[in-house]
C-alpha cells in the first residue's frame, strides 16, 4: 500500500499504543513538544497507522481514537485564531491550546517510558545475581551414607511375590472405617521400629501388619522401605538368597567434623 | 575482579547438590587440580570463621550447608506453621497425652467432634504418631506423643506431665465415659 | 560453638527468600538491633574477601545472594534465567510502582492503551496486586507493587526507585532525547 507521508524509519517498529507512536514520530521528526506541528504529525500517525499490516483490534480501535483526536486537534489549529479579547471565557480562564491535553499525556507517558528504561537496567543488573531454592523443613536433607547390600529391586521383587500370593480381598476388611494411611506415616512407623531394634535390626516379617490388612498397607510398607533406604535412614541386609530380609537403622554417617546428619535441615530437633 | 574462589563458592551455593569436580571444572574453565585446590581453601576458610556454613565432601561431590550446631535455629525458621497451636490442636494433643495411646475414633468420641484436620496437623509437626495398631476390626492407628511433643512442651519425659489436679479426677473419669458411651472404649 | 553471626549466616542460606529482622530476631532469639549489627558485619566480612557471595537489603529484607561478576560462571551450571518482562508489562508496573495505588482505568490512561492481559501477568508474576478498592462507584481494584517486585529489580524498598523527572527535567529529557534520537547529539 502506497503511503501518503512515508515514514522516516527503517524499519518499522512494534509500537505499544498510541502515545508510543506519536512520542516516537516526535522524537523522530525532532518536533517541539510544546508547538506540535499537527497538520505533519497527523499525517505521519495516519501513515503509519494505515502501515499495520496485521491490526489487532483491540489494539487497532485505540490507535483509531487517537487518529480522530488528532484530526479533530488538527480541525480546530486550523481554524482563523480568535481576536485576542476572546483568548478568555466568560470566567477570565485563558482558553487552552487545543493540543495542550495531548501534550500534557505524552509528556506524562514520556516520563514512565524513560523510567521504564532505568527499571529495565536495574532488572536486567538484578538478574545478574542468584539465589538459593529455600531449604525445606525435613529429613531429605540427611547426608547420604551409602550402606547395606541390597538394591532397591531386591525389595520390589518381594513386594510383587507376596502381592501375587494374596487371595485379593479375602483379607481386607472394609466394612469398618477405614483408616488414612499415609507414606509418611508409616515411614515414620518403620524407622522408629527399626531404630527401637538396633542394631540387631527388626526382620521384614515382624513389620508386615498382622492380619487382616490391606493390600495398600503392604504397598505402603514397602513403598516407606523403599525411600527410608533412599534417604538412607535405614540399611537393609539379607544373609542369604531368598532368606529373611533384615531392616536397621543406618549408623551415624561416617564422615569427618561429625553430626552432619543435622545438616540444613534441623533434623536434630525433629525425628529421634 | 573474579577469582577462581569465588567462582567455586557462587557454584557451590545456587546449586541443590553435590557438585562433582568435573563440573566445577568445566563451569569455571580451570583443571579439577585448580578446582580442588579452591575448594579446600573455601573448607580451610569457612573452618576458621564463626561461619554458620561449611563446605562439605559428600556424595561424590561438593557442597556448601549449614553447620549441624545451627540446626535448632534453622529449624525455628522453617518449622512448618511455626506458630502455637490453635486450640483444637491444644486439646486433642492433650487427650493423646493423657490417654495414649488410642485411635482416632476414641479421640473425637472425647472431643464430640471429628479430628481429621487436627491429626493431620499434629502428625506433620510430628507431636503426634502412629504407635502401633489396635487390634480391632479395621486396625485402627493407635496415636501417640512423640519426642518433638516433649520438646514442645518442655518436658523430659512423659512423667514430666502434669498430674490431673484431685478435683479434677472427673476429667479421667469423664474421658472414660466418654469413651464408653461412644463404645470405643478399651 | 555458635555465635550470632553464623545463626544468621546459616538462616539466610537456609531461606530462599528475604528475612526480615523480625523473622531473623525470632529465629536467633536476640533482639533486632544485634541481628541488624551481626547482618552488617556479615556484609563487610562477605565484602572484603573474594567471595562469590554477597549479603543483600533486598525486597523489604535481607538475603544470600552470588555477586553479579560472577553470573556468567553460573550460566554455564545453571539453565538461563527467566524471562524479562515485555515493554508493556515494563511500563504499566513502572506506573504502577510511581503512582500506586491506582486503577485500571487510571493506568490506561496514562498509557492510553488496555492493559487487561498485562495486569493478569504482572499479578501472576506477583509484582503487583490487589491493595484495596477505590471508594468510587463500581468500587475497581486498586493496584500497588509487591515485595517480589521489589525483589525483581532488586531494591530493598521503594525509596530505592529512580527518581521520577519533574515536568521541568522531562521536558528538557524530551528535547535532549529527540535530538538524539534524530543523531544530532547534545
Amino acid at each position: 500500500m502506497p503511503l501518503a507521508v512515508a515514514p522516516p524509519l527503517v524499519h518499522l517498529p512494534a509500537f505499544e499504543g498510541p502515545l508510543d507512536l506519536l512520542l516516537h514520530l516526535v522524537r523522530q521528526g525532532r518536533m517541539d513538544i510544546f508547538d506540535l506541528p499537527m497538520v505533519t504529525l497527523c499525517d505521519q500517525y495516519l501513515g503509519h497507522i494505515r502501515a499495520m499490516e496485521h491490526p489487532d483490534l483491540s489494539v487497532a480501535g485505540e490507535f483509531f481514537v487517537m487518529a480522530a483526536t488528532l484530526l479533530e486537534i488538527k480541525s480546530r489549529m486550523l481554524l482563523p485564531a480568535p481576536p485576542r479579547e476572546e483568548t478568555e471565557d466568560e470566567d477570565g480562564a485563558e482558553i487552552e491550546d487545543p493540543r495542550a491535553a495531548l501534550v500534557r499525556q505524552l509528556l506524562e507517558y514520556g516520563r514512565f517510558q524513560s523510567i521504564a528504561d532505568a527499571l529495565r537496567d536495574r532488572e536486567g543488573e538484578r538478574q545478574r545475581l542468584f539465589f538459593r531454592e529455600p531449604t525445606g523443613y525435613s529429613p531429605e536433607y540427611a547426608l547420604p551414607a551409602k550402606f547395606g547390600e541390597l538394591s532397591a529391586d531386591a525389595l520390589l521383587k518381594t513386594l510383587e511375590r507376596m502381592l501375587a500370593s494374596f487371595d485379593d480381598g479375602s483379607h481386607s476388611v472394609t466394612s469398618v472405617r477405614r483408616q488414612k494411611v499415609t507414606l509418611k506415616m508409616t515411614m515414620r512407623l518403620v524407622l522408629g521400629r527399626a531404630n527401637a531394634a538396633g542394631e540387631a535390626g527388626i526382620s521384614l516379617s515382624e513389620l508386615l501388619p498382622e492380619p487382616p490388612f490391606e493390600r495398600i498397607e503392604i504397598i505402603l510398607l514397602f513403598l516407606s522401605l523403599l525411600e527410608l533406604l533412599k534417604q538412607d535412614l535405614i540399611g537393609v541386609f539379607q544373609d542369604v538368597f531368598c532368606g529373611e530380609i533384615r531392616i536397621m537403622p543406618a549408623p551415624p554417617a561416617p564422615v569427618p567434623h561429625g553430626g552432619e546428619s543435622e545438616l540444613a535441615s534441623a533434623r536434630g530437633t525433629s525425628n529421634a | 575482579m573474579r577469582s577462581l574462589l569465588g567462582m567455586v563458592e557462587a557454584l557451590l551455593f545456587v546449586s541443590g547438590e553435590p557438585l562433582s569436580l568435573k563440573s566445577l571444572a568445566r563451569a569455571t574453565e580451570w583443571d579439577e587440580e585448580a578446582v580442588l585446590e579452591a575448594l579446600k581453601e573455601l573448607q580451610e576458610r569457612y573452618s576458621q570463621s564463626d561461619t554458620g556454613l561449611q563446605v562439605l565432601e559428600i556424595g561424590g561431590g561438593w557442597q556448601l550447608g549449614t553447620r549441624p550446631e545451627y540446626a535448632p535455629t534453622i529449624g525455628k525458621l522453617l518449622a512448618p506453621h511455626a506458630n502455637r497451636l490453635t486450640r483444637p490442636a491444644l486439646e486433642t494433643v492433650t487427650i493423646i497425652a493423657y490417654r495414649q495411646p488410642l485411635t482416632q475414633a476414641e479421640i473425637e468420641a472425647i472431643r464430640g467432634v471429628g479430628c481429621d484436620g487436627v491429626l493431620k496437623t499434629l502428625t506433620e509437626r510430628e507431636l503426634i504418631g502412629e504407635v502401633g495398631r489396635k487390634q480391632t476390626p479395621g486396625r485402627p492407628i493407635l496415636y501417640g506423643t512423640t519426642t518433638q511433643f516433649l520438646h514442645y512442651f518442655g518436658m523430659a519425659n512423659l512423667e514430666e506431665l502434669p498430674p490431673l489436679p484431685d478435683e479434677e479426677e472427673s476429667v479421667e473419669e469423664e474421658m472414660t465415659m466418654a469413651l464408653n458411651a461412644a463404645g470405643v472404649g478399651g
